[in-house]
């Protein structure tokens, strides 16, 4: 066990997976010489060459798709896209290609293809630069997605990505690259799929995925106080889905609040809402609650921006509201 | 480097190559008038010289990507129109057990890494391919075709910039045709030939008669050299004339009256049969042998996809995902 | 009064909206010299013009966003994309420039732009060509988003949607074209955001729209001859949503089944189940089913199309679970 | 047609631009650098005679779209130095109400389209701008400032083949600071000089001298005659350099030691200076009143910032839409 930030983590998952498999390499924007805006491929460039830490031109679409084809043939591309708000520009080759080569081709096409992208509010950079669209790719079959909180997730769950043969969106909350935690030593991979109850509680299930996993385990501790005992689920992994997880934690609690920080109109937390009143409408003592983003563009304004984001103050009266006090 | 000037028999087995192409999609045509077949028929008729002679100037190991019309490259490459046709009727012995249909042929072992139903994404996927074949120090050759209507896609201009910029084994095809769907691309277009834009990134830009088997099969050869020999990716226009609508049904109220018959004068098979003729005045037989026993494999093609079962219900479900597929789809 | 198809009605709203204002335009591929793939706009070149009814190249990413750019000049593009499948190509100019324009500017900017989108299943073609896509423009604030489905509603929404000041997206399903129906002479618009109970029931509210609208109808015969009473509740119009008529709905009947053709997993469905399971969990007497697309890629085959989305018996059949029958 | 060299007064005009865009961004760095303004800047110091050289070639009626890196062009098309501050500052009297922040400053009163976080997203929207002037028959002219960095993005090939087609009032202008980020164009671009992309689409290319301002007056008013004339777009290049980082912050260790000493030689205001002094060796005086002056309105700017309010709270779910906003942005 080592304690090391969440981009450290993000950084060694790929520098292990680079040694390990000489299919790897890395495509990018500024991943080569500068290392990644985000500082996350320093000295990759030195260590393994200018053929598997790809500088690419602003051309979202085209080195997108080219990692496409680069996984048809065999290689295991690792795609960063600066900021998650900028897939809009290679949708297409994200969700009519990689998502869809297996099926289309009958299963002969592989894409084992991983799509790191950079998201989240909170950086004051306005509404081209602070989106979390998570629900985009949730909703594309063919896609898998995951959204680790932690150092330990991120580095675990990243590698096993990178080895899985579909494509996988690894949602990063910039805001998280900062945090730091325990990791495990050696391999510590992760398997897709399965969520982590990050506290374990008796009174309410609190699910969530990436940076409001903290804002949840916050309103846990405020609630604690308050003689509330809430369960902290945390996803990790939207697609696949651990439902088993959940679905015992919620036989366990009968009360559900989800939480995430995307625009809650046609957020992920809505799928799991529906989910969770279809199939566990006996187990529920309460409607399943939603603590989401505003339905806004995120605004720059340092006096406007915190208050489209679910705090944990929010989680916490959402709690208490499902618990009728 | 020059290839030499393929003789009597190459030729015989282009034009074999051509009318597997030409009476495949003759077929295809009747049989979806006919409402034996479902969805949507792009031909490729009259432009079978371009796939054929790219294809030909490839190695087995060499790749392509085709488009919406690829029923032409992918027969070229080495597709067996059994599996086509199989794969066109929804059976689950095509090349896609049903699932992609017309528009989505792919055999990753014969190096074709699939057609593609979105204009213009093939090109870049091929760039990805001649990257892979760069990161691996392969010798394979990647080519994409594309129609004239692509190359104004915004991934045809990062495609073919990436390539020059990392000198990518790579070849873009560019089948003008004349048309996107009903828009002549000369009014949406005002430079004559595609291949000037090969100036945008300093690479070669080749015009060459794309109803001419040999001269599109020279070009392609030089191209795969070039691209061999680490010199990096060219862009190729062939200049050709698609004979029946956009997709079948169409009405081609947008081609002046006119315009048809030249083109067919300067149909690819007519122009091949009679050069052949031209090279050896006494190869009538050969090629009269030639069009019976390729009437004999698409027959043979129709029956084994007629023959063939349906895909089990249980299909739908399968191949969204490699790993977990049973828990992606439920939930 | 008169019977005319789907497709004519399109045809009618934009020739009347082009005679009607002079800033309104259409652009996309195919859409003058052939008059669209679909026949829709046939005769309007000659009647309008090619500065009115553009044709252009296949550069989806690039006529949308000229389309943003005009509109910020006070006109009011109708853009087609040929296939709902293809607005990815163009992602960015929908969501990050068109929806977002009028917030970042502050309010200065109007982007009165509408997208028309034919989609759906159910005509073999396959992965890239049939899908309903509608989920990623309700997750998109800024976007309105539109889903008529018969020929008076799409005519008098359509109209509506090229009047309104902000971007609207307008699925229409392929299927629907050829389909007939009544429309009412004259002005007829229909303003955003109001459902129409397609046919009144006290057991089950059904809610739907575009081509499920009528495979509910069809379920909901089918169910009177069970004696079960089923209200059709045609959402026509996504965002914005017409709560009120909804919830009044669920009020009576205490019952929901929401369908869509879109895939399940993160459909506008579950926007809606979580929002009736939240607010109206007190009301229900069952849970909150979903019938929707399967959470696959569109298949070609016709022995395998016909599985992924809903059909009447799919509909009945969760009507009748949901009342315990 | 041949515009006249600009005399000693319109040289004083442009300097005073020049200062007003060199003062702001150096103001903002630092304002940035004492944690008192937040999110990102990106400044344009270095770069400062493209912008004025550019609009004051436009008339007030034309339009520009800017970029993330956009204050100059902003400053440049007539913004008040105040209300851009503000708006830096995330207030409530700022272009945006503070909602835009940095990247997306508009004025659609001075023709001022948006600056876009988006790289390449304004080259279609001007493009789009100059369709509605085609359409309506207007004489106004738009202006879409990108960077080499934008024109590797699909729309930039799109929008140029489109204004081409449709000879569209549109200038194309690109800023060439050698960089997009850490990338250096000519590793990621084989041609010497985007300019030459315009033969992609048959219109003209033009290399400028982008930190001579009166290099790039000239080239822009000559291709705003030629799009009003209707003779369609022009693709100009204006080299230059930006001389601090992408944005504050950077290292900036992808710049090579010796590269910073020459453009600094070169810095656009010193060279406008030296213009100047060199007509009129008087004119020192006014030089120094109009930096004096500048730097009194961006102290005052930054007052005004400052004392301005931050957005009320309900401002947040305002303006997503124009018309339902209330309901639509609580379902
Ligand atoms: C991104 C995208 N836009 C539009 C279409 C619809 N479409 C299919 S084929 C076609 C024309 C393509 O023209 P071209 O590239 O010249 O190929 P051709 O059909 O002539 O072979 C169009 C517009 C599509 N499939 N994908
Ligand atoms: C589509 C998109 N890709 C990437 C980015 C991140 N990014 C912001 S500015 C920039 C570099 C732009 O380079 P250039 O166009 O040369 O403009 P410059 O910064 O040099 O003014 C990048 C990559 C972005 N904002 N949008
Ligand atoms: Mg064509
Ligand atoms: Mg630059």
């Amino acid at each position: 066990m080592k304690t090391i930030t969440y981009g450290q983590a993000v950084s060694e998952a790929l520098r292990e997976e680079l040694l390990r498999d000489e299919n790897v390499f890395i495509l990018g924007e500024d991943m080569a010489v500068m290392g990644s805006v985000f500082g996350l491929t320093k000295g990759f460039l030195e260590e393994f060459g200018a053929n598997r830490v790809i500088d690419t031109p602003i051309s979202e679409a085209g080195f997108t798709a080219m990692a496409v084809g680069a996984a048809l043939r065999g290689l295991k591309p690792v795609v960063e896209i600066m900021y998650v708000d900028f897939t809009p520009v290679c949708f297409d080759a994200i969700v009519n290609q990689a998502a869809k080569m297996r099926y289309m081709t009958g299963g002969q096409a592989s894409v084992p293809l991983v799509l790191r992208c950079p998201g989240g509010a909170g950086r004051r950079n306005a509404g081209q630069h602070s989106q979390s669209l998570e629900a985009l790719f949730t909703h594309i079959p063919g896609l898998k997605v995951i959204a680790p909180s932690t150092p330990a997730d991120i580095k675990g769950l990243l590698k096993t990505a990178i080895r899985d043969d579909d494509p996988v969106v690894c949602i990063e909350h910039k805001l998280l690259y900062a945090t730091k935690g325990e990791v495990p030593d050696g391999d510590c991979t992760i398997p897709l799929g399965a969520a982590d109850i990050k506290r374990p509680g008796r009174d309410v299930t609190i699910i969530a995925w990436s940076r409001q996993v903290h804002s949840a385990l916050e309103a846990a501790r405020t609630l604690a106080g308050e003689g509330i005992d809430a369960e902290v689920l945390d996803l990790r992994s939207l697609v696949p889905l651990d439902w088993e997880t959940l679905a015992s934690s919620i036989a366990k609690t009968h009360r559900a609040v989800v939480v995430h920080e995307a625009v809650k109109r046609g957020g992920y937390g809505a799928e799991l809402a529906a989910q969770i009143g279809e199939d566990l409408f006996d187990h529920l003592d309460a409607p399943v609650k939603r603590v989401a983003g505003l339905n806004v563009v995120p605004p720059f304004s340092p006096a406007l921006e915190d208050f489209i984001y679910p705090n944990p103050g929010d989680i916490a009266a959402a709690v208490r509201q499902t618990l009728g006090r | 480097m020059k290839t030499k000037k393929p003789g009597r028999d190459t030729l015989l087995r282009f034009y074999r190559e051509m009318q597997r192409i030409r009476q495949f999609d003759l077929k295809a045509a009747e049989l979806f008038s006919q409402g034996r077949m479902a969805g949507n028929i792009h031909t490729c008729i009259g432009q079978e010289a371009t796939a054929v002679g790219a294809c030909q100037a490839l190695e087995p190991t060499d790749f392509i990507t085709s488009t919406h019309r690829g029923h032409g490259h992918c027969l070229a490459k080495g597709g067996q129109a059994a599996v086509m046709m199989a794969e066109l009727f929804g059976k689950a012995t095509g090349y896609c057990k049903g699932k992609g249909g017309s528009m989505h042929i792919a055999d990753l072992g014969l190096g074709i890494l699939g057609a593609n139903g979105i204009v213009g994404a093939g090109i870049p996927i091929a760039a990805g391919s001649a990257l892979a074949s760069k990161i691996k120090g392969g010798r394979e050759v990647t080519l994409a075709f594309f129609g004239d209507g692509a190359s104004n896609e915004g991934v045809f201009h990062e495609a073919l910039n990436m390539a020059s910029a990392w000198r990518l084994p790579v070849i873009f095809l560019c089948e003008n045709n004349k048309y996107g769907v009903s828009v002549a691309i000369d009014r949406v277009t005002n430079i004559a030939d595609i291949a000037d834009r090969a100036k945008a990134y300093d690479i070669p830009g080749i015009v060459v008669d794309g109803n001419d088997v040999v001269a599109v099969f020279e070009a392609v050869s030089a191209a795969a050299s070039r691209a061999r020999a680490g010199e990096g990716p060219t862009l190729i226009e062939a200049k050709t004339y698609r004979h029946r609508g956009h997709y079948e049904g169409d009405p081609q109220i947008y081609k002046p009256a006119d315009e048809a018959a030249g083109w067919k004068e300067r149909d690819p098979l007519v122009l091949l049969r009679a050069a052949v003729l031209t090279l050896d005045p006494g190869a009538a037989a050969e090629l009269a042998e030639i069009e019976t026993s390729v009437r004999r494999e698409i027959d043979d093609a129709v029956t084994f996809a007629e023959q063939s079962p349906y895909p089990e219900p249980g299909e739908v479900v399968r191949d969204v995902y490699a790993a977990d597929n049973e828990r992606s789809v439920a939930r």
